[in-house]
């Protein structure tokens, strides 16, 4: 009923638009949430094609795609807030201690 | 047939370390002590089950074998943890747990006041689960973890007092000379397995007749490079040097590793491997001049040393030379009687030096000691039982090994081993009772300091050295000569030896009379000699020093052999790795490392300038990346 | 009208809305009731009569109380974020009311709203949507105690609902399946034990999952004795200080929403759903009455209980619930594969 | 009516997903990243993944997100300041390359993963997805999984640590920010 092109676009779409967000914005919160978005960009590719080919491994990975999202989220808001408490921002480009 | 266990004997000093390690100070000084003690004594009391198991079988069965697991296998090589009790390392490994667990006990006396007191028990239950490994391990390979294990704790316990530079020196002597030494023990066991096929002893000993002629040139230099392993660990020519300047560690680790156990390793290596040895003629010629080299050599040198201590490492490297002699000529049982024998009085003799030297405030020159006897009365007892033990006279226990070491070397037809041998006796006698009536007879010469101190040691340490004392007395009945049959112990070993096929010393008994009253008139002689230089005429002894004063110099001096290895080996050895360094190192290496740092210094000064430190650039960098990539795809 | 019966998709659509159409109104009248019985048992147990003067007993109360609401000042906080503030008391109830769909009223097609695969996933889904209407509401009203009360009960409902999820795996595990309808006909059996005739109800299998069950149901519906969020003493009243009016009643209905469907979900899980004695016709009576029996069991805990402080809160949830919901799936796992999977 | 559902859907995703973007209020743009998270839950219910559709609501929108307001509200944040020539043209260039990456996406996939119609015919929605899922993940998929349970646990020891800071040794942190504000927009 519904195409895989479909589910491909949708996700290219949002992939970009997850991109997008990454260079655009300069909020490390922001920043985060686009790669989220990516993440879920490519957790749809693999339920479309889990769907394609009638194979439930495709949604098993995406299984493992969601915890390791919530490991990365936990930690790496630990690290925006540890930031924040350091430097008292959370713009990516006030940020450059580890310039060459 | 209920299993013996095995492995819990080695297992359970190593579990001591575990805990010593985990709990660390929270045992406190008595937690440690008793732990220690307690590992080791439940290590005896679980060898002495699995000895009674073993010797309720029948002669013939009398091998029992634990596999613990297999530790790794490639291809055809298999090498297990698997433990083998047969008659002989029941032997070994009871005088290791039971004479251990005696100097486990003295050492929770004589540390008791040193600051690393429990370091000093985790390195001895390490080394008792080391040398555990090697005397119940049932393959080569196994046995060399033990060896190297054993290695690495005598190095440890001689330099355990490492701000003394001279114990960190000796230390790292001793582990050099044992890597000489091990390197043989190890060549030596990869001929038997490219020969064999295996490691494990019963395989490599049922090869060994069919693989290796008799007298044949590979079994020769096997035989050879694992006897290099044995003089090294067990202090021979020519790698003896190391074993005096071991005395720098604690006497009881003296007393444990460098008189007792360790250092007996090779002649337990020499008599498991008595097949091999039996297949090289040759090569037990080799044991048993040098064994009796030794034995002379180390003598001679003990007469003119006035650390009570070095005194006792000569007597050590001494005996273990007629223990070797007796493995050369073929009396592998004797070589073990006598290893037993003098776990127990060479044991005692270094524990009572440590009794002295802890009543005298660590006063070990003989030249300040004399007229002890009355003040620490236990210890002199002691002592002189195992003086008399060592001099050789019935009915205590040396002379029952000694002699029969001694008569072997006659019987099979070694009669100038022999008479080296006797000599050797009279060389003992008398330097043993020249220690004991310098420390304990005589007038006091005392500083008015270690005087003011002088006490007699506590309990925990005279209690164990009453036991060994017992020891040194009765440990030489189990082997009376002149039996039909053979001796207990003889008929105890004799399922291990027996296909060996040893040559019977039938003597007339005549004969054997004659020598048993040579032997202990070369005791004797020692003895008498020695009372009347150094207590009856002490003049005279003096006079007798100035008439042979080269001879007297030469001895103090230990013939010079460290200086001649200093300059043969030492020293070229030194200018070599001094050159390399200056030139090759310095130069060729330095500047090869610092040019590869120079340019890369120079690149990255280049590439520095694309790392901004914002990760919005690095993540545009990225996106172009993804871009340039996904093009390159639409292309084709 | 033939028509529309003739087209499955406009027929499906048409039986949906009148199914959306009974619950909501149905809701909306048990809420309003329920309301008023808390307020009625309240009084009788604190030896009052409760209301009493709109309409005979008081039973016109409810329909007072609504106009009263409807009738009141809106008020909205200077610097309140105005979209969210308006948005968060929508969310209290929209989640509340999406579960319903699940939850099997009665034998039949008719009486569920839709037998999805993964009800109950669906619930918990729900349940943990519930959190951002108070985190949202408390703060965008621009207030410290709103923001208090919503920081407390975000943490509070992301702590219970591990040990209520976990506490139901035990039924799952039973069950076999995560349709709640599947999970009432794994009910269904009757024990007999000699003269009596019990029925196979979870509650008897796991009397702990149930006892955890209804404590983080208290929790997750911020009802006394875990209604720190709101709070009177200390933060008079929490994350909807600043909403009055209709928002305030929108906040109101969703809680009491909440314990409504939070009821259904532990009738259906562990007291048999509709099963009951007779004709498959009664269905929806029992499990009404199972219901009733459930609410007054809340309202009776209310006023029976004193509040937690918040490490106990916290305490109890991670330390005490969550171990004892592990052991439960333990426990339950191990007898069943001992049992060979018919207990 | 699927895919009528599916486009409705989808559409919700991409402008929410836009919003999330664009939106310069971090509360907001959290809750357009919840919305979008919904919206991709309806999608994997249509494509069939029930189970995922739910977990994704459940850890996505119940956990993560909330999460994310959490750190939002502790922190404060209101509006990003987003001025100056700089930005102005680095956001330009984030525009042009993101654009530019999703046109080249397009392009790829309509070349290569577009035949058309789903090739396969429409297995019929077997009612034990969960199921699948499930045996699935505890037979062959069962050391990635425990794997998984280590890495959580890795991550929970690393937050704490880092959420401790440097205990005593920490240099004295700004002023926690001030929770009273909450909501200023």
């Amino acid at each position: 009923m519904i195409p895989l092109s479909w589910s491909l676009t949708l996700s290219a779409v949002l992939f970009g638009i997850g991109i997008i967000g990454v260079l655009v914005r300069r909020n490390a919160l922001v920043i985060f949430m686009s790669i989220e978005l990516m993440l879920n960009a490519a957790n749809l590719v693999f339920v479309a094609f889990s769907r394609a080919l009638d194979s439930v491994d495709g949604q098993v990975f995406v299984f493992f795609v969601m915890t390791v999202a919530a490991a990365e989220v936990a930690v790496g808001l630990a690290i925006i807030v540890n930031l924040f408490r350091l430097r008292e921002t959370v713009f990516v480009d006030e940020i450059n201690l580890l310039k060459g | 047939m209920t299993l013996p266990l095995l492995w819990i004997v080695p297992a359970l000093p190593l579990a001591a370390v575990a805990l010593n390690l985990l709990l660390g100070d929270r045992l406190g000084r008595r937690g440690t002590a008793w732990l220690a003690c307690g590992a080791v004594g439940a290590a005896f009391l679980f060898a002495l089950r699995a000895v009674v198991t073993l010797a309720s079988l029948p002669e013939s069965a009398r091998v029992l074998v634990e596999n613990a697991y297999t530790w790794m296998r490639v291809g055809e090589f298999r090498a297990d943890v698997s433990f083998m009790l047969d008659p002989l390392s029941a032997v070994m490994v009871l005088v290791v747990t039971g004479v251990g667990f005696l100097i486990h006990v003295y050492s929770t006396g004589y540390m008791a006041h040193d600051a690393s007191f429990r370091r000093f028990f985790l390195y001895l239950n390490l080394f008792m689960f080391a040398m555990l490994t090697l005397v119940l391990a049932d393959n080569f390979l196994l046995m060399f973890v033990g060896w190297e294990g054993v290695g690495l704790c005598s190095y440890l316990l001689i330099g355990f007092w490492y701000e003394r530079p001279a114990a960190g020196e000796a230390g790292k002597k001793a582990f050099v000379v044992n890597r000489i030494g091990d390197f043989g023990f190890l060549l030596g066991m990869f001929m038997l397995f490219a020969w064999c096929g295996s490691l494990n002893y019963e395989r490599v000993f049922a090869a060994a007749p069919h693989v290796f002629p008799l007298g044949g040139a590979v079994i020769t230099t096997a035989t050879l490079l694992l006897f290099l392993g044995a003089t090294g660990k067990s202090a021979q020519i020519p790698l003896y040097v190391w074993l005096p300047d071991a005395m720098e560690g604690p006497t009881p680790v003296s007393a444990l590793i460098h008189a007792a156990t360790m250092v007996t390793a090779g002649v337990y290596m020499l008599a498991r491997c008595h097949v091999l040895f039996q297949l090289a003629p040759t090569t037990l010629e080799v044991v048993a001049v040098i064994g009796a080299a030794t034995a002379l050599f180390a003598a001679t040198i003990g007469i003119a040393q006035n650390d009570i201590k070095r005194v006792l490492a000569y007597s050590t490297v001494s005996q273990l030379g007629y223990m070797f002699m007796a493995c050369g000529v073929g009396a592998f049982t004797a070589g073990i009687f006598h290893l037993m024998t003098h776990a127990f009085f060479k044991a005692l003799l270094f524990l009572g030096a440590g009794s002295v030297i802890h009543a005298l405030s660590d006063e070990q020159d003989l030249r300040r000691m004399g007229g002890l006897s009355s003040r620490l009365p236990w210890t002199h007892a002691t002592m002189l039982v195992a003086t008399i033990a060592i001099a050789g006279i019935p009915p205590f226990a040396g002379f029952f090994s000694k002699d029969e070491i001694l008569s072997a070397a006659f019987a099979n037809g070694h009669p100038g081993v022999w008479l080296v041998g006797v000599v050797g006796a009279v060389i003992t006698a008398f330097y043993m009772f020249r220690l004991y009536i310098l420390c304990f007879r005589g007038p006091s010469r005392l500083s008015h300091e270690a005087e003011h101190h002088l006490h007699e040691s506590p309990r925990s340490m005279i209690a164990p050295l009453v036991v060994l004392a017992a020891l040194s007395i009765v440990g030489g009945w189990v082997g009376p000569p002149m039996q039909e049959g053979g001796h207990a112990f003889e008929r105890w070993l004799r399922p291990v030896f027996a296909s060996g096929a040893e040559a019977p010393h039938a003597l007339p008994a005549g004969t054997e009379w004659a020598l048993i009253a040579v032997s202990i008139v070369a005791a004797v002689a020692g003895i008498v000699v020695a009372f009347r230089l150094y207590l009856q005429k002490p003049e005279s002894g003096t006079a007798l020093q100035e008439r042979f004063a080269p001879l007297q110099r030469m001895w103090l001096h230990k013939y010079w052999v460290d200086e001649f290895y200093d300059a043969i080996v030492v020293r070229p050895l030194a200018a070599l790795a001094g050159w390399c360094w200056r030139f090759w190192d310095s130069v060729i290496v330095d500047g090869a490392v610092n040019g590869v740092g120079y340019t890369l210094e120079g690149v990255s000064a280049l590439l520095r300038l694309f790392q901004t430190g914002f990760v919005g650039t690095y993540a545009l960098f990225f996106a172009l990346g993804v871009a340039a990539l996904l093009l390159h795809f639409l292309r084709h | 009208m033939d028509a529309l019966f003739q087209n499955p998709v406009l027929s499906t659509a048409f039986w949906a809305f009148v199914k959306i159409m009974i619950i909501l109104n149905g809701m909306l009248g048990i809420v309003s009731y329920l309301i008023y019985a808390e307020r009625k048992i309240a009084g009788h147990m604190q030896a009052r009569t409760g209301p009493n003067r709109v309409g005979p007993l008081g039973l016109l109360q409810p329909i007072a109380d609504v106009l009263k609401l409807f009738f009141k000042e809106e008020f909205i906080p200077t610097d309140a974020n105005k979209v969210i503030f308006h948005i968060a008391p929508m969310l209290a109830v929209i989640p509340a009311l999406v579960t319903f769909v699940i939850i099997p009223f009665g034998p039949g097609d008719a009486l569920v709203g839709t037998d999805l695969n993964v009800g109950l996933l669906l619930f918990f889904a729900m349940s943990s949507l519930g959190v951002y209407a108070i985190t949202l509401g408390g703060w965008a009203s621009n207030n410290k105690y709103a923001l208090l009360g919503g920081l407390r009960s975000s943490a509070q409902m992301i702590s219970y609902e591990l040990a209520m999820g976990l506490s139901t795996i035990g039924v799952l595990l039973l069950a076999g399946s995560l349709s709640l309808v599947d999970i009432v006909h794994a009910q269904a059996r009757v024990m007999h034990l000699g003269p009596l005739a019990i029925p196979a109800w979870n509650v008897l299998f796991q009397p702990l999952a149930f006892v955890i069950f209804m404590i983080t149901a208290f929790a997750e519906t911020n009802r006394a004795p875990f209604d720190l969020p709101e709070a009177e003493g200390e933060l008079i009243a929490g994350f909807h200080i600043e909403y009055s009016s209709m928002k305030f009643g929108l906040f109101f209905l969703g809680e009491f929403m909440n314990v409504i469907s939070i009821s259904c979900i532990a009738v259906t899980l562990f007291l048999g759903g509709w099963n009951g004695p007779g004709p498959q016709m009664l269905g929806i009576v029992w499990f009404l009455l199972k219901l009733a029996a459930l609410l007054f069991f809340f309202i009776w805990v209310r006023w029976t209980y004193p509040r937690l402080r918040y490490d106990q809160l916290m305490n109890l949830g991670w330390k005490v619930l969550l171990p004892l919901s592990l052991a439960n799936i333990v426990l339950t796992a191990l007898a069943i594969t001992l049992t060979g999977g018919n207990a | 009516m699927t895919p009528f559902l599916f486009l409705g859907f989808a559409a919700l995703l991409v402008a929410s997903a836009l919003m999330v973007v664009i939106h310069r209020n971090p509360v907001t743009s959290a809750l357009f990243l919840v919305l979008a998270f919904c919206s991709l839950a309806g999608i994997y219910l249509l494509l069939g993944a029930e189970f995922v559709g739910m977990v994704q609501i459940i850890v996505y929108a119940g956990a993560i997100m909330v999460l994310f307001l959490f750190v939002i509200m502790y922190l404060n944040l209101s509006h990003d300041v987003e001025s100056g020539v700089q930005i102005a043209m680095r956001r330009a260039l984030g525009w042009v390359i993101g654009a530019l990456v999703v046109a080249e996406g397009l392009l790829l996939a309509g070349r290569r993963w577009f035949p058309g119609p789903d090739a396969h015919p429409i297995a019929p929605l077997h009612p034990g997805n969960t199921q699948a899922v499930g045996e699935a993940l505890y037979t062959r998929y069962l050391f990635p999984f425990e794997i998984t349970s280590i890495l959580l646990l890795v991550a929970m020891v690393g937050v704490i640590v880092i959420g401790r800071g440097r205990g005593a040794a920490a240099p004295p942190a700004a002023p926690p920010p001030d929770l009273t504000r909450g909501g200023g927009s």
